[in-house]
């Protein structure tokens, strides 16, 4: 009951690591609630409590604090894009 | 393949030629190419999201071609380290009529800058920087919305 | 020379590419070629009204730079007998950013069609047979009125 | 005391002739002016006066009907026009 956590940019950079595979505490089945079990982390971790800019994405997809989160999915943070 | 993310530059006179050859009903093919502005850096480094960057692209071509009639689109996105003056990003439309290959164009451009998971980060004198979200790109992209 | 009329083909990448060449602040350039649809036709002839053309594809330059920040524009208008599929018009522009390349491009396609003296004939197989001007191009250029 | 005239695309086919060098009659001295006098030649140059799309031009600027003609002026008329 696993999910694969990646972080980009200057936010991969704040956490010293690109990702991690979490196994997926018992409650936390949102992108609000995965915020906030990793903010519970402390020290550089807190970001996730503290930052109105990060976003997220589901499955390769863009998701809003509500989106779901289960077991298998590829769930990712990042700060606001600027590519182009 | 219309969408392509890739370190290697491009040649924008066949991307452009490639969008009319052999369609004879294809009269207009509007283009942009984005640079490396070197005001102040030495280099710019293009992180990405490998997979879901190739999605994001895709997903905007698509709502392009719901949104006004085209022939052919082409999305070129370069990654990894570049110089001022580097191209960095291509978008080709062709379509029959002016209006929509400049419309969709523009929103592919606008729609790439907000939604696709690319990050800069400058190379300065100072050091490293990676380059803020630009408030004008959130709302040239909303535009779209109504 | 910003403006050019002539019967030769002209390069997309070359031209693009020397929209920026040299230029630290381009970080946008948007382009537009239009080509001869070749749906019913068996080829087209361009005439112009040579000394005016220049004149007033200079004059819609000059209006472009008044109302947007840009860095160079280049325009280029075939004449003479063209094929389907073959190149009519090339309109290069760039900036700093990439809203004024995309509106000053538009800009001068909208105003190109109708205050510059060129007049297509095609040659279908019926005869030659002269384009009427579009109603909605007179529309596309009175957007910029406001 | 003359201007030179030029007619172009389907005009210049219509009226056989590319141009003419005319001595400016008293009293032309508008485009107004020179469609009524050019349409008083009669048969294929009554366009003159029939046509609502002729366009004009003085010295190579779009010139509307009150625009002034005068003397060594270089006049142009054309159907609208449809480059790009």
């Amino acid at each position: 009951m696993t999910i694969k956590l990646l972080y980009f940019a200057s936010l991969r950079e704040r956490l010293g690591t690109p990702g991690e595979s979490l196994e997926l505490p018992a409650g936390v089945d949102s992108i609000a609630a995965l915020r906030g079990h990793l903010a519970a982390r402390g020290g550089d971790w807190q970001v996730f409590a503290t930052s109105t800019s990060l976003r997220a994405a589901v499955n390769q997809a863009m998701a809003g604090p509500e989106a779901g989160v289960k077991a298998g999915d590829e769930v990712a943070f990042f700060p606001p894009v600027t590519g182009g | 393949m219309s969408v392509s993310v890739q370190q290697a530059d491009f040649d924008v006179g066949m991307e452009t030629s490639a969008l009319s050859a052999g369609d004879d009903g294809a009269g207009a093919v509007a283009s942009f190419v984005g640079l490396v502005r070197g005001e102040d850096i030495h280099a710019m480094t293009l992180e990405h999201y490998p997979g879901m960057t190739e999605k994001a692209l895709a997903e905007i071509v698509a709502q392009a071609h719901t949104r006004w009639q085209l022939r052919r689109v082409r999305v070129i996105h370069r990654v990894g380290r570049l110089l001022p003056g580097d191209r960095i990003v291509f978008v080709g439309v062709s379509s029959s009529h002016r209006g929509d290959a400049f419309a969709a164009c523009e929103f592919i451009m606008d729609y790439l800058k907000t939604r696709a998971p690319f990050w800069k980060k400058e190379d300065t004198a100072a050091g490293g920087r990676w380059v803020d979200a630009r408030e004008s790109d959130d709302s040239a992209a909303s535009r779209w919305e109504k």
